[in-house]
């Protein structure tokens, strides 16, 4: 079965586990949304910068395993530049696609599609869920005006 | 593995509907053993099912092949086990009329259920001078909890009772059932009398006076389609051994706003979400309701007592009792001094059968049967109020499954005519 | 019946007292099965432990010969159930080191335990200004259910700190257990750190100050001789599932005098003594704490698993566990960057030994280790605060049992040197 | 197992059964006890009157099965015009033959020997109990000089 764990770890993903993009923190914080993968341990902390309806800059904290990692890292790198919508709508395909519901991921996030391989282990896909939970909880503060931080996000329910 | 051992039972649906019940009497092995040098006769159902051999094997299988803790590990077992675990919740929640998995929590039984309600939605919500209603029939089970809870807030305990057939006296409902009723607590069949409840009349008043209604359904959910839907119930509490499965497993299930409004009954690992040593966040339901290491065997082995049922079909299992039933209680009443508590009319009643010998005390009913190995019920089957009520101390008590027919029923009248002879009364 | 299942295990014990560890693989079918075309190496007993066959083939036993419910049965099935469910009570209570039969009380596990104290005892006796003491490194089943116990009575929970390599840390212990403590609540053995703690010391000086002490021996009870009465625990909980027996069973053990002065926890059967509509009165103990039909399948397949545990002998299954932690605990620190969390020398402490890689984290370790057949744990094995306390967001654990032995231990230091070239760090 | 069947059923025991003495309520009420059998319903009440430290007359009232029937029949008998002593003494040869601790019924008193086929039956050795269990406690109650009704008297701990 190795072959499935080089599934899940493919090299994408090793590549975003040993050098995660959005380490550098945000000058700005528009949206801050803390989560938690409960049952792993896992800890994230996104921070955004908003500009004109448009995701500025962002910055990812996480404390997690090579999947949580490389999904955060995936996170910075593909919303950067993104509106509000577009951000939701790429979060919403990459849960479908996590949870097998469906797999269009866009040929220009080819590297999301490395996450696949997470759908053979059903509970790393909490892991590999945690940032964009995290930041799409995010959003929706920032959509209802609230500022500040938003409550702990867990991936409890999911999977 | 033995080789004759039929992992499915679809084909045990006789044509017509009907059952074949010595095909089911195959698959439990327990009834294939002599009792006394007989036959085992079993009619104490309404105490624990007894377990066919898939039930029995899906235990085996899960120890041989899959024993991990779940929710917590990254491991292949641990991965199987939480799988398998998960998918039994899905599928009870299919089974009581397709409600929301997060809504079916796993207890260890009946009696935790409504515990669970009592010491969360209840000391939350119970205050003096309120009312929780119960039925004069209930098990201790759902006596006690409210017994305890009303002495405890200052509310009041008011009870519905029985009419002299043992049917629920609804005439002076409105009386009852008031604007201070905060809960109503009833049986949707009761173990002794074998009544079935119209659970979902009651919750109709109920709601219209604002309480909330709990239904105990350890008798109904073996026996009868229960679509909790239409019971009107918002919480609903049933066992698997009762109903083929393990011993150690129940379901509570209740409305997921309720559930997200009352704290958790125990607590420690599995439920939280965050602790740290000032402060705890609950995990979500049907999380926040499951502390520690669940019954995980029993649990995954009460999947194929469920699917057991299914491919009988819960229709069919109530009409074959409907019938068996009936002729039960026609072969009772044809003996001298045999008086039958509850209904007679088998359509509004399961296949537990109270009854009282004039002369002879039910519990030397119960050993004289089992010399002749048949095992019946003797005592106050967790009812003492009712027996007081009904005036009795004890009664036997007869309650039929799937693999009873007439020739059970035949045994039981032979003995107990043999009883009687034996006393000299 | 599989014709090669041996019923004993008195075989099992080597010459010199040593454990003939191939022997005792034989009996554990889970462990012949191989795991993503691999050998398992089960390293995760921690969690769960796996069960022989024996213990397997006591539950088919049970639902095959003897399936009925207990307590309130005159029939031979009834008989022979609740005769073998009080037998496993004389011997869990032999088992503990000789305590009175009456004090052991069945539950569905440590957890539920734990929270039948919390919230009989507890809520009875703790009051606001009071002190509840636990200590950094409790499971959650032993710090949320007296978190919840505090906030509820505005008593203070204290907390006793740690050393660097893991042991308490008593230096100021008079500060902490003092005349306002009422209780104090101490693991007998870390599931993260496998210290074991210094328990009957603590109970001396808790007893001192007039507090009581509950003790969790979920960790404990499996893997050393307990002697309750040694302990000074005037309550002591732990699993059956965790020490080679069924899901979903567990004991709590209590001072008669304190038991016979609480509550009952759950209400229902076959714990009262007489109810009426307006009043009820208690069973006596243990009887009052077991509302409802238990697991009894589990209590009573939880015979066999004292047995096999009595016959390999508890004494040697502690040394085979000092031997194989201390061989387990030198390989992990010749690898570069693993850093051991708890103390090292193996004769303080069980063989639950979490490790963190500096490189890697917990769950690559173990979905990789999986990969290689190795069950391990990695997480924050329900111990939120220790993981906070210790500055890590979760650990990889490996933890040992009677069927582990160095090529377990040679496994899983290959496979995380593989681990390591894996993930190219 | 008719036979054993047999020996739980003695002809003895059937003749208390069905003819019980004691029947008649006592004149003066000195001693008052109910108990009961929970697990399986079975009430008694017993009287007794007693005159200089001797059991003068006693009735029991008993709902129960045969056993604690003939049990409570057999007390009537064999209590009467014995001091509390002896009747304690009694109590506890009784329970300990019902134990099978020793079953030294003094040949007088054969009729008790009958109740011995109840060890075959563990769970009716509670209704053979009952009565007595029940009587000494109304006992000890007198003796301490505590007038009116003992605490209701539990089997449940028995057997
Ligand atoms: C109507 C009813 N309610 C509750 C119970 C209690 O169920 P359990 O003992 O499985 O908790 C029973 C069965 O004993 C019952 O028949
Ligand atoms: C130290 C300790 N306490 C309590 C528990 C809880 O045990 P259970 O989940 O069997 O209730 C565990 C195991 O998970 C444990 O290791």
């Amino acid at each position: 079965m190795t072959n499935s764990l080089d599934e899940l770890y493919r090299e994408i993903i090793l590549d975003h586990y040993r050098s995660p993009r959005g380490k550098k923190p945000v000058d700005k914080v528009d949206i801050a949304s803390d989560g938690q993968n409960p049952s792993c341990g896992d800890e994230i902390a996104v921070q955004v910068t908003m500009d004109d309806g448009t995701v500025k800059d962002v910055h990812v904290d996480c404390k997690g395993c090579a999947i949580s990692i490389a999904s955060g890292s995936m996170l910075a790198e593909y919303t950067k530049g993104k509106s509000l919508g577009e951000v939701k709508q790429l979060a919403d395909t990459v849960k479908k696609m996590l949870k097998g519901e469906g797999d269009e991921i866009p040929p220009e996030l080819e590297d999301l599609d490395a996450l696949k391989g997470v759908r053979k282990f059903p509970v790393r896909i909490k892991c590999a869920l945690l940032a964009w939970m995290t930041l799409v909880e995010g959003l929706k503060n920032y959509e209802n005006g609230k500022t500040g931080q938003t409550p702990l996000v867990s991936t409890e329910d999911e999977s | 593995m033995n080789p004759d051992i039929r992992n499915d039972a679809t084909a045990l649906k006789g044509r017509s509907g009907q059952m074949d019940i010595d095909r089911i009497k195959a698959d439990f092995p327990i009834l294939k053993q002599p009792v006394n040098g007989h036959r085992l006769v079993y009619l104490d159902n309404a105490a624990t099912s007894q377990k066919p051999k898939q039930v029995i094997d899906a235990i085996v299988k899960y120890y041989n092949e899959s024993n991990a803790n779940i929710h917590r590990g990254l491991h292949t077992l641990a991965e199987k086990a939480t799988s398998a675990y998960e998918n039994v919740r899905v599928h009870a929640a299919r089974f009581i009329g397709g409600v929301d998995n997060s809504e079916v929590i796993f207890t260890s039984g009946t009696t935790e259920s409504i515990n669970t309600i009592a010491r969360t939605w209840g000391e939350k919500n119970i205050r003096s001078g309120d009312e929780i209603v119960i039925t004069e029939m209930e098990h201790h089970a759902n006596l006690v909890p409210w017994l305890v809870l009303s002495q405890n807030t200052g509310a009041t305990l008011r009870r519905i009772s029985l009419t002299p057939d043992g049917q629920l006296d609804l005439t002076n409902i409105n009386d009852i059932i008031t604007a201070r009723t905060r809960l109503v607590a009833v049986a949707h069949m009761s173990n002794v009398l074998g009544t079935i409840n119209p659970v979902a009349d009651i919750a109709e008043l109920a709601h219209r006076r604002g309480a909330i209604v709990l239904v105990d359904g350890a008798q109904a959910a073996p026996h009868m389609p229960v679509d909790i839907k239409q019971t009107g119930a918002d919480f609903y509490a049933f066992s698997a051994h009762k109903m083929l499965g393990p011993t150690g497993v129940g379901v509570l299930w209740g409305r997921k706003t309720l559930l997200e409004d009352i704290p958790p009954f125990t607590t420690g690992g599995e439920m939280i979400r965050e602790v740290r040593f000032d402060r705890v966040t609950w995990n979500d339901v049907p999380h926040k309701f499951e502390a520690g290491t669940p019954n995980i065997a029993g649990v995954i082995a009460f999947d194929r007592a469920l699917s057991y049922l299914e491919e009988l079909g819960m229709e069919n299992i109530r009409s074959h009792e409907i019938e068996l039933s009936g002729y039960a209680i026609n072969r009772l009443l044809e003996l001298d001094g045999i008086e039958i508590q509850g209904p007679l009319d088998p359509h509004l009643r399961g296949g537990a059968i109270s009854f009282t010998d004039a002369k002879i005390h039910p519990h030397d009913i119960s050993t004289f049967l089992d010399s002749r190995g048949i095992a019946i019920r003797a005592g106050h089957h967790c009812a003492q109020p009712l027996m007081r009520t009904m005036g009795k101390v004890a009664t036997a008590r007869a309650s039929l499954y799937i693999y009873n027919d007439r020739m059970d029923i035949d045994a039981l009248i032979d003995a107990l005519k043999e009883t009687r002879r034996y006393f000299g009364v």
